[in-house]
């Protein structure tokens, strides 16, 4: 094998032999560059492979003489894998910067080969001189660099750059002299042994060379020279800065952490928190898309810091933590610098022109997904090892601060890509793809995949991930070009296969879930051949998120289960944003879902601690802060159900969804956050449970949010929303049931988690097919459509009567149960509150098909179709299914009796054919039912006896107001038709948990507008700051 | 007010500086490596008279390396930075003593600076002083006869093959086992000789040569813009 | 001999500091770099300093034995050769900068030079 | 289920029918000699309803708006099948219909059938004022439902279930025993929110019967209204013997039945002849208030 030091030889070489190059044969020069910087990457590569293999590391000596006396190179697998990285982005960033280079002529070509070879070296090395004297050439060579692009931001930004970076690494050299004058060794490993932190100086000296570094990677606060770099610097620059600068010299960092010793560690890891969470949240308020990276990129080098601090903690898993985070870091942020400079486009908002070339909207999804930390890529699994591993060790508080700053990326990052994917792009010039700058783009995309897909394989528990279902969402990607007819049977077709392979694996519970996710899937996906045209990026998507739904089922261990709750997050994301003005909705949506899986993730890793597995099982025996993981367990998914307070998502979400996306996402979604709150109470102990307070607070929870969702759904004029917000309410009631901890309870949740799933799915299929044909939401411009929709107006009549509960229809069962165990518990007044919800949902139902099916019909609508056979046929099979259950109800609850049993045994119901007893009362389901249905008929014969000539009228054979009307706007009652309900109860609906979110947000903001204005723009105001830092870590760490 | 803020900034930098100046004690004696370096078999192996070149071209020669590509760079950056429009102005000239002078001095100067690169592993001095010494004789060609067409060609020939010989030289000796930028590829000669130490003359010589084109270069690139404004 | 040029160095390295973060002329603040180099530099020369040592140039044989305890420490002279040439990359390079910087704005105070910020 | 038992309930169905005929006449006339007018004659709901039988001609706006009496009628009488009338000691003796000891959550939520089917039907019409009634009316009874809930609530853990049969079988043994004694609270709650469930003044605005008829029945003629008339007397009955059942010891024979009914529904007709009618927003705002109050401490008793 070649010895690493010919690295230098091919950098250098390459770089002085170029002068040789006629400046006229600029092509040649830029070759020679890529082939110089392809030749150090084969060799690393080489070296890379070798030592993954088992060769053992190789110290490189110069001069002939051993180290300490001269200066020595290190390759080992670190280093392999670091230089061979830095090589790799070198040369998709050189392809990449063909054209600038080439333009820019023989001499920026020797720069930039220089930088990479500067780079290569700085990781290398072992002498820290040397590493200083290479540190120089690579801030040098990114001081040229960063003016490739002449323009005036360019050069200030590069003269503050240098400005910086001078004052810095004369700090280091303060510290590198006297380190050697204590230690009388300038070797690393010299000085490590040498513990210089001891003494007095020392320490002093020691401190100057960490904070330097620290400087160097532009350690918030003092770092507005780097973020103006950023911004300034030519996009391919930045992603050079970015992902190959950055993973230099935290390689340095890490060199020389070892080097100061243990009692560093905290130091870096608190360093590292405060850049991240101070980067994060001052990006809040940009606008500008590089320098909104910048931020992202400092954020990202303090997580990785704080990881470093933690490498004693995390032992073994420190690579494996730290490469899954960089190496997300370093491809995504690599990519979207390079799309930024492809896109052109400053302000993110005007990044919705990214949307003109539908595949480039996929590459920048991928990086940002990958830099928050979304499976499948790296960083998701990096970040489940390291809060695992912090949770377990006792270190809450910072993974409380890792996630706050995540979230708050979360926030910019999703705020960005909701630009692009649904932003005003009509006036946006295009933009033109070259193909030496999209290649990398592409080549990075698919490396993230790729080494997500073998982080996964590396742990036990990601190596059983079944990925089957994520292969076949990939072939629907690639399959995308085909119309929405062979797509959609090819998606049904699988989702049939895979449910009838995996349901006999499935226990009773998990089979209740799947079969709502599947054949609910199913149901809604037949909807979706009422659809013309391609569909683009619909089934992809969709499938995405039943991937992730199924993957939550099928979990065997926890990271299966969080890897199924982010996929289907991202899924129905995705599904969500194709709405129209759906961008705010899939926003909040999305930091909704962060925020509850990051709660999710937290509970999950205190489960862990002190188990030492995996396995689901875990979450039945949590020992470690008991209280505190059930209860951010139950955040968390209580996020996805829309409890009161997470709630502020739903309505716009699911409202503005696409027609057959909103069964999917309210009917079907919503019941991932019911199992895994099911889970959570199971793993409380059921019966047994010794937690009593916190079910009983989400008791209360569940019985305001039944009252608060029921009660503005009242006051909806867009019948989507009105359905929405009724949502939340039907999932209070099922949270409420959950909650009460009993065998009753749990069967009245249960039996609203499958009649929710029916008649949701009934109602928002019909609604959103009669939206499809009339054209608005708002039910006031409907009215009348019985006449012209007769089918759809039966689908909601049955649709609202068993949601209503009223007797016969299946809704009926649930309040039953209920009322038996509200009273078999005691929780009154929670009773109480849910049976007045109940009594408002009647008003917005009666409101939803008045509004829309009765009343006046609209000029505009005389003509309109029913609603779209491919919408009826689900429809029509899930009243079906309301109906079975309706007079058959024994032969859907006696099951889930028998499956609630297994952990609440006391106080099932008895069933004597088909009468359910309580202690309380009994239900007859059928007799009832029978009952109503021949009184029913007997009443109806009669009046079909009575008035068989009825005469048929016209809509306007009316008289209102002494005329007869002719102008049905005039005369359908629909708009605030509640108006003296919402009089009254006015107070019930000012929307103090928005309003409560908002002030948040805004604080946020306005703190990061307020703060971020300490970078002036004044490259001596950052001097200060870093003298400043300097000083402060100085005080903090040593003390005067 | 940013004045006063500067001040105590710097008073609180000076109170963190006084801790290294308080445990300053001078040295009593050299530090190990330094001993390693002047230990008698040590000086043979390399056998450069004069240990500070000994240090800086072989024991550390990869910092000098180092050294050399950054004025190697800051040449290149300012060369494709400061790009000359070919604008002819005239300038005052200058006087026929100083005209005559600069004449007469240039050859003397180039002479010195060649000899000090040359006897860098013999007496003080080295590649570094000894290029800066020639560039000094080209500022003074330029201040001279600020119309002279500067051959940059040249220079920037012979800048990349003093490079290219430096890193072959270098990479010489780690191929044929030795190590890289080991002086030892040359004969060793006799100690205190001209044609001493290796490869040290060689590799000062060009490093002179590099460094004496490369400032000549960067100076001269100063001036041609300067001549724009 | 030492502590005058070490305390020397530091107070160079200061006022650098001071004119690098007050000036407003840009080339007044590189002048400032250089002087806090120069400190730097000064600094790391009082390093090598052994008392009663002569240069390590073994120039006479009788330095030839014994030269450890003869000499004064090569290894901070090498390093400060190093320093200043990096230094004058950095200055002739923050030079070049600041001539680009003038003639963009015709200005050379670094106020002027704000247009990225926040 | 014998024929007997179907006869019995038939019989008594057609009692109630008539007697809510009945008090609906006789509150007419309250109404009318307190106002210094003659008013109706007794026999005026019968004439009424066999004069709408009879209308030859009838018209129809669509298949809702035929069915919405149906569903109405066919609320009330589900009702009466739900709800046992007279306790004789057997819960499966002749009065208690089909009620399966008469489960107090199937009769309270079976009570918006009816107002559901009627809801829809007058909807189809296309009437303004059927709609604002419906409005006014499911808003209100929301309110009136959350203390009446509240109340029976109360009962049912009182009695620690929730059959309206066993309920009134502890009520049995004189006066004392009764809910209105043995729960005074809930028994206030019901009595207040029992004015709203009854819909007469002041919570009448949801038909607004003195000025221009508001409501569903404004949409109907003919055997419609006679059928809507016949289930708005069977549902007033049925009100006033699920209070009776609750509070007041239910009955043992018809004779107590009509008594005990004629008074608690002449108490809403004492009410609403001295008070003057609501806005809608006010009624709501009242039974938050008053009646609501009761109900939660009616609740709260039995919390703790």
């Amino acid at each position: 094998m070649i010895s690493p030091i010919h690295i230098l030889t091919i950098g250098l070489g390459g770089a002085f032999a170029l002068g040789f190059v006629p400046k006229k044969a600029k092509d040649a020069a830029a070759v020679i560059m890529l082939a110089a910087i392809a030749l150090m990457g084969v060799l690393t590569g080489s070296w890379l492979i070798g030592l993954i293999n088992g060769d053992s590391a190789q110290q490189v000596f110069t001069a002939g003489f051993k180290p300490p006396f001269s200066i020595n190179l290190l390759m080992g697998l670190n280093e392999g894998a670091l230089t061979t990285a830095v090589n790799f982005i070198g040369l998709l960033g050189g392809i990449y910067l063909y054209k600038y280079l080439k333009e820019a002529g023989n001499h920026a070509i020797m720069v930039f080969l220089i930088f990479i070879m500067g780079l290569n070296v700085v990781i290398m090395t072992r002498d820290i001189f040397n590493l200083f004297v290479f540190l120089e050439i690579v801030s040098i060579a990114t001081a040229g660099l960063v003016i490739l692009t002449e323009t005036g931001k360019a050069v200030q930004a590069g003269f503050k750059y240098m400005l910086a970076t001078g004052v810095i690494s004369g700090v280091l050299l303060i510290g590198i002299i006297f380190a050697y004058y204590y230690s009388g060794t300038l070797n690393i490993d010299g000085l490590t042994q040498a513990h210089i932190g001891a003494l007095r100086g020392g320490s002093v000296a020691l401190l100057m060379i960490m904070v330097s570094i620290l400087l160097e990677l532009k350690t918030f606060p003092a770092n507005g020279w780097g973020l103006d770099v950023y911004e300034g610097a030519n996009a391919g620059i930045g992603a050079m800065l970015s992902a190959a600068t950055a993973t230099g010299m935290y390689y340095v960092l890490y060199k020389l952490l070892v080097m100061a010793g243990p009692e560093w560690n905290y130091w870096i890891a608190l360093i590292g928190a405060v850049s991240f969470i101070g980067s994060n949240v001052l990006a809040l308020k940009q606008r500008s898309a590089q320098r909104l990276l910048g931020y992202s990129s400092i954020g990202q080098i303090g997580l990785l810091m704080i990881i470093l601090g933690f490498k004693d903690i995390l032992g073994d898993n420190t690579p494996y933590v730290a490469f899954g985070i960089l190496f997300s870091h370093y491809f995504a942020k690599a990519g979207l610098f390079w799309l930024a400079g492809i896109v052109k486009q400053s302000d993110i908002a005007n990044w919705a022109v990214i949307r003109k070339k539908p595949y480039f909207l996929f590459l920048m999804g991928t990086f940002i997904f990958a830099l928050i930390g979304f499976p499948p890529f790296p960083s998701f699994f990096a970040k489940w090892e390291l809060v695992m591993e912090l949770v377990n060790t006792g270190n809450l508080p910072w993974v409380v601060a890792i996630l706050f700053g995540s979230m708050m990326e979360a926030v910019y990052l999703f705020r960005w890509f909701g630009y692009a994917i649904k932003g005003e792009n009509e006036n946006i010039e295009d933009f033109k793809i070259e193909w030496n700058k999209i290649l990398p783009v592409g080549i990075v995309a698919i490396a993230l995949y790729v080494t997500g897909y073998f982080t996964a394989q590396h742990t036990e528990a990601g190596a059983a991930i079944n990925w089957i279902p994520l292969f076949f969402v990939a072939a629907i990607f690639i399959l995308d070009f085909l119309p929405v007819f062979v797509k959609n049977t090819i998606a049904i077709i699988g989702m049939a296969l895979y449910f009838y392979n995996i349901y006999p694996d499935l226990d009773n519970m998990r089979l209740v879930f799947e079969a709502i996710f599947m054949i609910g899937g199913i149901l809604t996906l037949i909807a979706g051949y009422a659809y013309k045209g391609k569909r683009t990026g619909f089934y992809p998507v969709a499938l995405l998120m039943y991937a992730g739904l199924t993957a939550i089922i099928e979990a065997q261990t926890t990271l299966q289960f969080f890897f199924g709750w982010e996929l289907m997050t991202a899924g129905s994301y995705f599904l969500i944003i194709r709405g129209k003005r759906s961008m705010p909705h899939g926003l909040s949506y999305m930091l909704f879902s962060v925020g509850g899986a990051y709660a999710l993730l937290i509970g999950l890793g205190m489960a862990f601690a002190g188990q030492d597995s995996l396995g689901m099982e875990i979450i039945n025996t949590i020992s470690y802060l008991p209280y505190w993981a059930y209860g951010l367990l139950i955040v968390g998914f209580l996020t996805k159900t829309a409890a009161l307070g997470l709630h502020i998502w739903l309505p716009g979400a699911h409202g503005e969804a696409e027609s057959d996306v909103s069964p999917m996402v309210s009917a079907i979604l919503l019941k991932a956050g019911v199992f895994g709150i099911v889970l959570t109470l199971i793993g409380m102990g059921g019966e047994s449970n010794s937690y009593p307070w916190l079910p009983y607070a989400l008791g209360w929870l569940g019985a305001i949010t039944a009252f608060s969702g029921n009660l503005m759904a009242v006051f909806q004029e867009d019948a989507k929303r009105l359905l929405a917000y009724s949502s939340i309410g039907q999932l209070g009631y099922i949270v409420l049931g959950m909650a009460m901890m009993t065998h009753l309870g749990w069967l009245g949740g249960f039996s609203y988690v499958v009649n929710h799933f029916l008649y949701k799915a009934v109602l928002f299929l019909t609604i959103g097919a009669v939206v499809l044909r009339v054209k608005t939401h708002n039910m006031y411009e409907m009215g009348g459509l019985i006449k012209r929709m007769p089918l759809a107006f039966i689908a909601v009549m049955i649709g609202i009567i068993a949601l209503s509960g009223v007797p016969p229809l299946s809704g009926f069962a649930g309040k039953w149960l209920f009322y038996n165990a509200i009273l078999e518990k005691g929780w009154y007044l929670q009773g109480a509150i849910m049976f007045f919800s109940g009594g408002i949902a009647f008003m917005y139902l009666w409101r939803l098909i008045h509004t829309v099916f009765l009343g006046q019909l609209k000029d505009n609508h005389r003509n309109v179709k029913e609603i779209s056979i491919w919408f009826l046929i689900p429809i029509y099979l899930l009243l079906a299914g309301i109906m079975v259950y309706s007079v058959k109800p024994q032969w859907v609850l006696q099951p889930l009796g028998d499956m609630i049993a297994q952990w609440f045994p006391d106080g099932q119901l008895t069933w004597d054919g088909g009468t359910a007893f309580t202690k309380y009362g009994h239900w007859a389901g059928t007799a009832v039912a029978v009952t109503i249905i021949v009184a029913f008929l007997v009443v109806l014969a009669l009046l079909l006896i009575s008035t068989r000539k009825a005469h048929k009228v016209k809509q306007f054979d009316i008289t209102y107001s002494g005329e007869r009307p002719e102008r049905p706007e005039t005369t359908h009652v629909a708009y605030n038709v509640f108006e003296g309900l919402y009089k009254a109860m006015w107070i019930a609906t000012i929307p103090l948990v928005e309003t409560w979110w908002n002030k948040v947000t805004d604080f946020l903001h306005d703190t990061a507008d307020i703060v971020r204005r300490i970078y002036n723009g004044n490259g001596q105001t950052y001097i200060i700051h870093i003298v400043l830092f300097i000083i402060v870590t100085y005080f903090v760490i040593i003390g005067g | 007010m940013k004045k006063l803020f500067v001040f105590i900034i710097l008073i609180a930098l000076a109170s963190m500086l006084y801790p290294l100046l308080d445990t300053f004690h001078g040295n009593d004696k050299l530090s190990e490596l330094s001993q390693f370096y002047a230990q008698s078999e040590n000086v043979s192996k390399v056998n450069a008279q004069n240990l500070v070149t000994a240090v800086v071209v072989t024991y550390r020669g990869l910092d000098t390396l180092g050294e050399v590509t950054i004025l190697f760079l800051a040449a290149a950056i300012i060369a494709f930075f400061l790009k000359t429009e070919s604008e002819k102005r005239t300038l005052r000239k200058n006087s026929e003593i100083f005209k005559t002078a600069a004449k007469m001095l240039v050859p003397i100067i180039t002479m010195v600076g060649i000899y000090i690169f040359i006897n860098g592993h013999l007496t003080p001095g080295g590649g570094f002083q000894g290029g800066a010494v020639i560039a000094s004789g080209v500022i003074l060609m330029l201040l001279a006869f600020p119309n002279m067409e500067f051959n940059h060609k040249f220079f920037e020939a012979l800048e990349s093959i003093s490079g290219v010989v430096y890193v072959g030289l270098a990479a010489f000796g780690a191929i044929i086992g030795l190590g890289f930028l080991d002086n030892a590829i040359l004969p060793l000669g006799k100690f205190g000789e001209l044609f001493s130490a290796g490869a040290i003359p060689v590799i000062y010589s060009f490093v002179g040569l590099k460094v004496g084109a490369e400032l000549s270069n960067i100076l001269n690139k100063f001036k041609s813009v300067q001549a724009e404004n | 001999m030492e502590y005058i040029t070490i305390t020397t160095g530091f107070l160079i390295i200061l006022a650098g500091l001071w004119a690098i973060m007050t000036r407003k002329n840009i080339i007044r603040i590189i002048i400032g770099f250089s002087l806090f180099d120069t400190g730097i530099h000064i600094v790391m020369v009082s390093m090598a300093y052994v008392k009663g040592g002569v240069a390590p140039i073994l120039d006479k044989n009788e330095l030839l034995t014994d030269t450890a305890n003869k000499i004064v420490d090569p290894v901070p002279q090498a390093l400060v050769l190093t320093a200043i040439v990096i230094g004058l990359g950095v200055t002739a390079l923050m030079l070049a900068y600041a001539m680009k910087l003038h003639s963009e704005k015709k200005s050379l105070d670094i106020e002027s030079f704000k247009d990225l910020k926040w | 289920m014998t024929i007997a038992k179907l006869g019995y309930t038939l019989l008594g169905l057609f009692i109630v029918w008539n007697w809510g005929f009945l008090m609906g006449a006789t509150f007419r006339k309250i109404g009318a000699r307190l106002a210094g007018r003659y008013g109706i004659p007794f026999y005026q709901p019968w004439i009424n309803f066999f004069k709408n039988i009879g209308v030859r001609t009838t018209i129809t706006h669509g298949v809702m708006y035929y069915l919405g009496p149906v569903f109405r009628l066919t609320g009330g009488i589900g009702l009466f099948f739900f709800m046992p009338m007279v306790f004789t000691g057997d819960p499966n003796g002749h009065w208690t219909n089909f009620s399966f000891e008469g489960d107090l959550i199937l009769i309270l939520y079976f009570q918006l059938f009816g107002m559901l089917g009627m809801a829809l039907g007058a909807g189809e019409g296309g009437h303004p004022y059927s709609a604002m009634g419906i409005a006014r009316g499911l808003a209100q009874h929301a309110a009136v439902e959350l203390p009446l809930t509240l109340a029976f609530l109360s009962i049912a853990i009182q009695y620690d279930t929730f059959s309206v049969y066993k309920i009134v079988e502890a009520q049995q043994g004189g006066f004392q025993n009764w809910v209105l004694f043995t729960n005074p609270f809930a028994s206030a709650a019901i009595i207040l929110a029992m004015l709203g469930a009854m819909g007469h003044s002041p919570f009448n605005l949801v038909k607004a019967p003195n000025e221009i008829l508001i409501g569903p029945a404004t949409e109907y003629e003919g055997t419609y209204l006679g059928f809507m008339q016949s289930a708005g007397s069977i549902l007033h009955v049925m009100e006033a013997v699920l209070f009776m059942n609750l509070v007041f010891g239910g009955a043992t024979s018809w004779a107590e039945l009509i008594v005990k009914t004629f008074l608690i529904y002449f108490w809403s007709v004492f009410v609403g002849m001295v008070f003057p009618r609501f806005k809608i927003e006010q009624s709501i705002t009242w039974f938050f208030k008053v009646p609501l109050v009761l109900g939660v401490l009616a609740i709260i008793v039995f919390s703790f």
